[in-house]
């Protein structure tokens, strides 16, 4: 982790980029917050790159990119889907960011070391594969993995895509991550099920609007949702409907787009598991139209975008998935 | 001081004889304020994720209709007058944030929407025992120990514990037998060494006033601040004294239904009109957002910060930044 | 004390006149559905107007409280519902709650002052309250001079009134121009801040603003140049509204909230606010 | 903003004044927000409902108008242009169709005028949001492509050629000609077909403004109508067009005499270096590729040796040539069925069953009989001859056969009867037929020669089944008249397969985006006042690659689909669709989405400034060009913000209209 | 919607400019019923066709939504209806994960000639969300009066 820290020193004192792009120390242990570091005190005093990190940090490049000078990011496996698929929309500058890889283990969620009954957390330490934490309450036990953040139980990819120098070693794809399972599970239910399984998890929804501003898919200049002169403007969610219509098309229009980093669910305050609806879309056109992964080149094309004279025909909902009407 | 073994909760509610709502698990197993029905467990969590307000400022609600004909409009109120319903389990922090609401929303012109559901509330508040390191509702010297409220309840292994603070308190909870207080006072003793040790708990914002407001609002940090802000609206929505809100109308084919609903500073349309942006940049909404709790609020408000660290942001911002690192970042030396 | 009604249910209102006074800016007059005026006002205050299923959004009030009968609002075409109002014709009701701020101190500072009011294109529909007020309550000031200028002789609001009213009036100067020359114009040509430079007010009168950002700006510039007190001088904010009641949290400036304890500020005032409006 | 709105309902006589209550759907609109003037008249298309519509625009200061009428199909240019004479902008103007959608296919008045007011009423919710449209306007480029060299692409090249534009002719085989060139004589006249098809083929061939891409084959093309862009690859011949002299010498010197002659249908032999017939038009050999001895296995040369032109070049490569057009006309013709499934008639056990075609090359004197009839068999002279109609034609039931009638099979089997009589007056000549349809000029006269004068014997009646039998063929067949069984003994059957289009007009079609009907033929735009014009502007229809026809309509339809080429070649800009993308810069992310799902690529992209609240700020946006957009919206919904919107057919207007019928 | 007791659902069928609208002319040139709750909506391609249209038919009370184009291979735009047959296809499996009845939404290719087709899948489409009974998984109750 120092190692991390180091380079990013580096880099800023080479002159070779003039700003960097990583994670900042927070009140506790967990609570960093993606930050812009211009100098390297800034670096040496609030930089850190732990288990904790993840925000993903693509996003913001869309911004950083254009601005004077060149920025190093810090790009774990799952960023750099998303750097490349925004690459590929032509939504950063590549000249001016220089991409370092980081691997990562797996990032812990706080709220996944609470579940296990740990209260007061204010610090924690890593021995093995056990994470020790004080708390208000004194010192519990959490076993590393149970401590994972639900994204990172069914990582698709180790693999950074893109990247000017790597830190430590590059991964592999992970075809047998079982991502998709839950999907399948859902599939597997029937329609009233689903039905009940999706009302209750929308009905959560506060249209807080997290997962789309930290979406790096929903870039858009003005959201189709906060849009008044196209008369499709939706501000609150005021009843199921319209939970059901802003994640029914906020995950329409990032399909074909979303690397599925899991951000979304990663920052929804209500728990709801956006990513269930965006891996649909990805299980649906990889069954149908050929495996893709968005994020993984610049030039295949994406499946909406696309299409063979033989593609099924949408009556094959019809008749697949799901065991009943 | 009033006493109930916990297992004839139920039968108590029931015996209230109107709505009780109580912050209970939903099946994700996270709290909510949940109408009281037989079955209805009380959470065994801290808190609920969203706040109290929404039962008196509700997320959306419909404020008046209209038809429109050619040129003629007829103008459809359909306000429902509100029944007695009591709010059960109310943390300290959520119920200080009342009066803030309050201050708003009941200050010249009233808002008879939020006060018909005021008044018709009866709050039974629950004092904590465990609070997570997030709290710091000391800094604002609130005491989680002793919630205030129509009634204050404490719960122990096998009881709860009530005591009246108002009249309408006092009828509440009239039928029940009266306990020993010594319980109370061990727990509250117990929670009270806990709430000093609070990592946040003694939080300075001295200089958070009027009389420093352009000092702090020309301070160079909310740059840093403010840069990883996704304009979101969690912190807002989560917040138990946001109540900024946005005033909008659907048009059901029918009637043109006006509405109003939560809104967000943090928005970049919340301040955007056709002809300006008053606050162009994250920054500005950013500021605006914790200058209103920590110096605009108290200027206007007799010194009461618009914050009442329950410490909700803490936990949600996506990208964990919040008013203890903006206030130890501008704010008083105390912070260290 | 009155009746309380929700401060967000708006009442009914007709729009019982329509003049057209430049290409972009027409002057609507409203009553209540009982033909009488909706409310009784102060001059600079506003009330938010609305058509059901477009939108609301606040006006500043044209006609002077002395105007018995009606509410006169001048209003320029830049947006949705400004759009409407100009395509709608008399007879059309629409929804009206106010008045909101605390409008121009017409009562008190400004009483036996030696007044100017320098407006720029549709900034005069806020002074035009002022002025009417001042004119129908002559005796309690004392001189007054009017500076209004605007793009094109076309785009001079109220233009037969001035012309044919105010000009007219004992103790009343006005003082016209426009951005750039015509071949029917015969008055002064030029900038408003440039004017008023050039008319080299004395010190003490106290200055009533109101116009585009720019012009306000620059007329400070001058006016601070002449040797003006910020303490003499007075304009009006505009922000985006959705309440008009201080609650729904949008159009405060630091402490200051536009719809109350606005629209209208001393400039001494704006110096202690954050510079965000 | 609320429009002016004038709503206008045509009774269309009765057509829908019978199950839809005008005056009620008028009044009902009239209530609706923006309308100001509503009303009902017998016929808004006639003069005076059309003058009525301009003097109520006139008169009620009209802004917008919706007319309830027919199809927009129908009359929806007629209206733009009736409101425009008015000074309304033409797309101001929206048509609810509440005949082919309503009164016509609803009983019942009260459902009807249910319906009509709510598509009126949808109507007027999109009117409400138009916007006043104006069309960008394009070149044309003075040049046509005709894509086959039968007689109908013939007719229409030399029609357009004649009227002073150039014109390139396409053809796949070697020579232009088709399928006219196969026939022996044409009906109801019995000229000889050659003796009025080759002096066209030669006109075609010195007209200066006809270019013949023979042996070639239309391999993209790009663009919209008047600036169409086309690649044509020519197949490589191995002969060199500009040395052969067409002395026919190679032909008779080739050693590989067994290659099956498709000009006679394979009923005989040609070498592997030919020409197909001798009035070829290019006359120029073609060495076939599938039989050379040189080109498949580098031995042989015989041609190359005793060309004196030194023409053959076994090294050709297929070329391109690339050009643009204004218009194009299709003429790919037809091909008769195979008759593989029709397993009763015995075509393919027996090779005296024969099919008309087949035939013609028979009664042929370049044919491989050189003109005598004789049984393919054995060579002998046949005695009785049994003709089969309807093979194939009118045959709904299993998928072998095509539903519709193809038309020239009646003729020209009693133009086969007729001169087999008259040929070989020793020949008994059946002919079974399920009607005999007549109806051309003169024909009806012929079939009657042919059965009273000719003495030919017309059965109604069914062939059952054909059986090969001691040299003989066994025909089971049924009259229908008599009432009774028949067997025959025949010596030769002649079936009158139906007829299809050519295979390849389907790959065709896709390139052109032109629509065909499920029997594969190009549907015309109207098929009644648009005979010749295909759905997709530019691309026009000539001959039987739109329907079976006989000679004389085929050259009536190409010489109108020539005028038609004509009069659009004549202009010199065209006025566009106005119905295109538009891009709000303001919301485009430049994400490159839209681009990918343009089939014209009319999306391209540029870097742009603007002045935002937060400063100036460069960003990549969509650019739409106006002359190649046509319109279609497939960059509107692959848009995630919603940029890209499509004039006339808005997001918030078709939202309006979804309200509005929703409601 | 209820009329007279008896279920009469609202449909919403968007077709084609070249090649449905004109099979749905073709209908009615041959007086080919089908019921009345049908209305079309005229895009000049299916791959117009948002799914946001969709979603806001339902919002606004429809009980079933149908897309008619030209065949695949003779979109008059090319390619149009291959983008429209990916997108309602993943739209439609999407509505089914979500629970909500797959067969209301329908996409079917009916060519210009096809006046019988489009009526018989008019009249079948109907009889399905008929028997399917009232959107209720899709509604916005406010748009229900």
């Amino acid at each position: 982790m120092q190692e991390v820290k180091q380079k990013a020193i580096e880099l800023l004192q080479s002159g070779k980029v003039q700003r960097v792009l990583g994670w900042k120390t927070g009140e506790f242990f967990y609570d960093l917050t993606p930050a812009v570091f211009e100098t390297v005190e800034e670096i040496k005093k609030d930089f850190v790159f732990s288990p904790f990190c993840g925000a993903n940090l693509s996003k913001y490049l869309i911004a950083e990119s254009r601005k004077e000078g060149k920025i190093a990011a810090f790009l774990k496996p799952c960023d750099s889907y998303s750097f490349v698929q925004l690459l590929k929309e032509h939504r950063i500058v590549r000249e001016n960011v220089h991409v370092v890889g980081v691997q990562c283990n797996g990032m812990c969620d706080i709220e996944a070391i609470k579940a296990q009954g740990v209260k007061g957390v204010t610090a924690v330490r890593q021995e093995g594969e056990t994470l020790v934490c004080e708390t208000l309450y004194g010192e519990k036990s959490v076993p590393y993995a149970a401590a994972l953040s639900e994204r990172c139980k069914t990582c698709k990819s180790k693999k950074i895509v893109l990247f000017d120098e790597l830190l430590g070693e590059n991964g592999e794809d992970d075809p047998d991550c079982g991502r998709f399972d839950l999907v399948s599970k859902l599939e597997a239910m029937t329609a009233e099920e689903r039905f009940a399984f999706w009302q209750q998890e929308l009905s959560r929804c506060i249209r807080c609007n997290a997962c789309r501003n930290v979406c790096p898919a929903c870039s858009c200049e003005k959201c189709v949702f906060d849009n008044d002169t196209l008369g499709t403007a939706n501000k609150a969610a005021a009843n199921s409907f319209e939970e059901q219509n802003f994640h029914i098309i906020r995950a329409f229009h990032v399909a074909g787009r979303c690397t599925d980093c899991g951000e979304c669910s990663r920052v929804c305050p209500q728990h709801i598991p956006l990513h269930l609806l965006n891996r649909k879309f990805i299980k649906d056109t990889n069954e149908l139209y050929g495996e893709y992964q968005a994020g993984a080149d610049l030039e295949t094309r994406p499946p909406l975008v696309d299409f063979t004279q033989d593609d099924c025909e949408p009556s094959v909902v019809y008749t697949r998935g799901g065991n009943g009407k | 001081m009033k006493k109930l073994p916990i297992t004839e909760l139920d039968s108590f509610l029931k015996s209230l004889n109107m709505p009780v709502y109580l912050p209970s698990d939903d099946p994700s197993g996270q709290a909510k304020f949940t109408r009281w029905a037989e079955g209805v467990q009380l959470t065994q969590q801290l808190n609920t994720v969203r706040s109290a307000k929404d039962l008196f400022f509700p997320q959306m609600e419909n404020l008046v209709d209209f038809k429109v004909q050619d040129q003629k409009i007829e103008i459809i109120e359909h306000r429902n007058v509100s029944e007695n319903f009591v709010i059960f389990g109310v943390r300290a922090c959520d119920a200080a944030a009342f009066e803030i609401l309050d201050r708003v929303f009941l200050s010249d012109p009233v808002d008879g929407y939020y006060k018909e559901r005021r008044d018709h509330a009866l709050i039974v508040t629950m004092a904590c025992s465990a609070p997570e390191e997030t709290c710091f509702c000391t800094a604002f010297g609130i005491d989680a120990a002793d919630p205030k409220g129509d009634v204050t309840a404490w719960k122990t292994e096998d009881s709860f514990f009530f005591r009246a603070n108002t009249g309408k308190g006092e009828k509440l909870i009239a039928g029940l037998a009266d306990g020993d207080e010594s319980a109370v006072q061990a727990q509250q003793a117990q929670t009270r060494e806990i709430l000093s040790k609070l990592p946040n708990g003694k939080l300075d914002l001295t200089g958070f006033d009027g009389a420093h407001m352009m000092e702090k609002f020309n301070d160079s940090r909310w740059k840093e601040l403010s840069e990883a802000c996704l304009g979101c609206g969690t912190c807002t929505f989560v917040c138990p004294t946001c109540q900024c809100y946005d005033v909008r109308e659907f048009n059901t084919g029918d009637t043109i239904q006006r509405f109003r609903c939560w809104d967000s500073c943090m928005y970049s349309d919340f301040t955007k009109m056709s002809a300006g942006q008053p606050r162009p940049t994250q920054l500005e909404r950013f500021r605006q957002r914790f200058m209103h709790k920590l110096v605009y609020f108290p200027d206007n408000n007799d010194g009461v910060y618009g914050c009442v660290g329950c410490g909700r942001c803490l936990q949600k911002c996506p990208i964990h930044m919040n008013i203890v690192k903006v206030a130890k970042t501008i704010g008083g030396e105390g912070n260290g | 004390m009155a009746e309380y009604r929700e401060p967000l249910i708006p009442m009914l209102g007709v729009v019982t006149a329509i003049r057209t006074d430049t290409p972009d800016v027409k002057t609507f007059t409203v009553t209540g559905l009982d033909g009488k005026k909706p409310f009784v006002h102060i001059p600079g205050q506003c009330a938010m107007l609305s058509i059901p299923g477009v939108g609301e959004a606040l006006f500043s009030i044209t006609s002077s409280p002395t105007k018995e009968d009606a509410l006169e609002f001048s209003i320029k075409k830049c947006g949705c519902v400004t759009d409407w109002l100009h395509a709608m014709e008399p007879g059309q009701q629409i929804t009206i709650r106010g008045p909101y701020g605390s409008g121009f101190p017409v009562d008190t500072d400004f009483r036996g002052k030696d007044l100017v009011f320098v407006a720029g294109g549709i900034g005069l529909a806020p002074l035009h309250s002022v002025i009417n007020y001042v004119r129908a309550n002559r005796a309690n000031y004392g001189k007054v001079d009017i500076v209004y200028g605007s793009r094109s002789m076309q785009d001079l609001v109220d233009f037969d009134e001035i012309l044919n009213e105010w000009s007219k009036e004992e103790g009343i100067t006005v003082h016209l121009t426009i951005d750039r020359e015509q071949p029917e114009w015969k008055g002064h040509v030029g900038f408003v801040p440039n004017y008023v430079k050039e008319l080299g007010f004395d010190t003490s009168r106290t200055v009533v603003m109101c116009g585009p950002p720019i012009m306000i700006k620059f007329t400070l510039a001058g006016l601070m140049e002449l040797g003006f007190d910020k303490s003499n001088i007075y304009t009006t904010l505009e922000m985006k509204m959705k309440c008009a009641l201080g609650k729904c949290g949008r159009c405060n400036i630091g402490t200051k909230y536009i719809c109350k304890d606005g629209p209208v500020f001393r400039l001494d005032q704006l110096d202690e606010l954050p510079d965000e409006y | 903003m609320m429009h002016r709105i004038g709503v206008f309902v045509c009774w269309c006589g009765s057509n829908i004044a019978a199950t839809v209550d005008v005056k009620r759907v008028a009044e009902e609109l009239g209530k609706q927000p923006g309308v100001v003037f509503a009303t009902d008249y017998q016929y808004m298309c006639s003069q005076s409902g059309q003058e009525l519509i301009q003097s109520a625009i006139k008169e009620h200061a009209l802004t917008g108008v919706v007319i309830c009428s027919c199809s927009p199909q129908m009359h929806e240019t007629t209206f733009r242009r009736t409101v425009s004479k008015a000074g309304l902008n033409p797309y101001m103007l929206e048509i609810a169709n509440i005949r082919e959608q309503c009164s016509w296919i609803h009983k019942d008045k009260e459902t009807g005028t249910e319906k009509a007011i709510v598509l009126g009423r949808a109507a007027i919710a999109k009117v409400q949001l138009n916007a006043p449209l104006k069309a960008g306007e394009t070149p044309v480029t003075k040049r046509a492509l005709v894509i086959g060299g039968g007689i109908a692409g013939i007719q229409t090249a030399l029609d357009i050629a004649e009227a002073g534009y150039p014109v390139d002719i396409v053809e796949s085989q070697p020579t232009i000609g088709g399928k006219m060139a196969q026939l022996d004589k044409t009906f109801p006249t019995l000229d000889c077909a050659a003796c009025i098809l080759t002096p066209r083929m030669v006109d075609a061939n010195q007209q200066e403004n006809i270019t013949i891409y023979a042996y070639s084959e239309v391999e993209a093309v790009t663009g919209f109508v008047g600036n169409f862009h086309a690649k044509i690859r020519r197949k490589a011949r191995y002969v060199d067009e500009t040395k052969c002299t067409g002395c026919g010498l190679c032909t008779e010197k080739c050693p590989q005499k067994n290659v099956p002659n498709e000009f006679n249908l394979g009923m005989d032999h040609r070498r592997a270096v030919y020409i197909p017939f001798a009035q070829a038009v290019p006359k120029i050999a073609t060495i076939d590729a599938n039989y050379c001895k040189m080109l498949q296995e580098g031995k042989c040369g015989v041609c190359s040796k005793i060309c004196a032109a030194g023409a053959i070049d076994y090294k050709q490569q297929d070329t391109f040539v690339e050009q643009d057009y204004g218009a194009i006309v299709v003429a790919t013709g037809f091909r008769p069925i195979s008759m593989e499934k029709f397993d009763e008639y015995a075509y393919s056990q027996s090779p005296d069953v024969v099919t008309s075609l087949e035939f013609e090359r028979l009664m042929n004197a370049a044919g491989p009989t050189s003109g005598t009839l004789l049984r393919p068999s054995d060579g002998t002279h046949p005695k009785t001859l049994v003709f089969v109609q309807c093979v194939g034609s009118r045959c709904s039931d299993d998928g072998r056969g095509k539903p519709y009638c193809s038309k020239i099979c009646c003729m020209y089997t009693a133009k086969h009867a007729m001169l087999c009589r008259e040929k070989y007056p020793d020949t008994d000549v059946y002919v079974f037929y399920i009607d005999v349809r007549a109806p051309g000029k003169n024909f009806d006269e012929f079939y009657r020669r042919a059965a009273e004068e000719y003495g030919v014997h017309y059965i109604k009646g069914q062939v059952g089944k054909i059986v090969p039998e001691d040299g003989k063929l066994k025909v089971q067949a049924s009259d229908l008249l008599a009432n009774e069984q028949l067997h025959i003994d025949a010596d030769m059957v002649i079936l009158a397969a139906a007829i299809e289009p050519n295979p390849t007009a389907r790959s065709l079609a896709t390139m052109l985006t032109t629509p065909m009907d499920t029997n594969d033929f190009f549907t015309e735009a109207h098929p009644k006042l648009r005979p010749v014009e295909s759905a997709t502007a530019g691309i026009f229809l000539s001959g039987t690659c739109q329907g079976p026809k006989d000679i004389p309509e085929t050259v009536s339809q190409a010489s109108a689909c020539a005028a038609k080429v004509m009069g659009l070649l004549h202009k010199d800009r065209l006025v566009g669709n106005p119905c295109i993308a538009q891009p709000d810069e303001l919301m485009c992310n430049g994400c490159s989405s839209c681009e990918k799902v343009c089939p014209y690529g009319a999306i391209t992209y540029a870097d742009k400034e603007f002045r935002t609240f937060e400063g100036m700020k460069v960003r990549r946006v969509a650019q739409v060009n106006p002359a190649v957009c046509q319109g279609c919206g497939a960059c509107t919904v692959a848009c995630p913000s919603g940029a890209m919107d499509l004039k006339g057919f808005s997001n918030r207007q078709i939202m309006a209209e979804v309200d509005a019928i929703c409601k | 919607m209820q009329v007279n007791g008896e279920f009469k659902p609202k449909i919403v069928a968007f077709c084609c400019n070249w090649c449905s609208y004109a099979g749905a002319d073709l209908a009615g040139n041959n007086r080919l019923n089908y019921p009345a709750e049908v209305k079309i909506i005229r895009i000049p391609c299916s791959c117009r066709l948002n799914p946001m249209f969709i979603l806001r038919a339902f919002q606004r009370g429809a009980d079933g939504v149908i897309l008619c184009g030209c065949h695949p291979g003779d979109c008059h735009y090319t390619t149009g209806n291959y983008y429209a047959r990916r997108r309602m296809t993943l739209l439609f499996s999407m509505l089914d994960y979500l629970g909500i009845e797959r067969e209301r939404t329908r996409v079917e290719w009916v060519s210009a000639a096809e006046g019988a087709k489009f009526a018989a899948t008019m009249n079948d489409f109907v009889q399905t969300v008929t028997k399917l009974g009232e959107n209720r998984r899709l509604e916005d109750l406010r748009c229900k009066k």
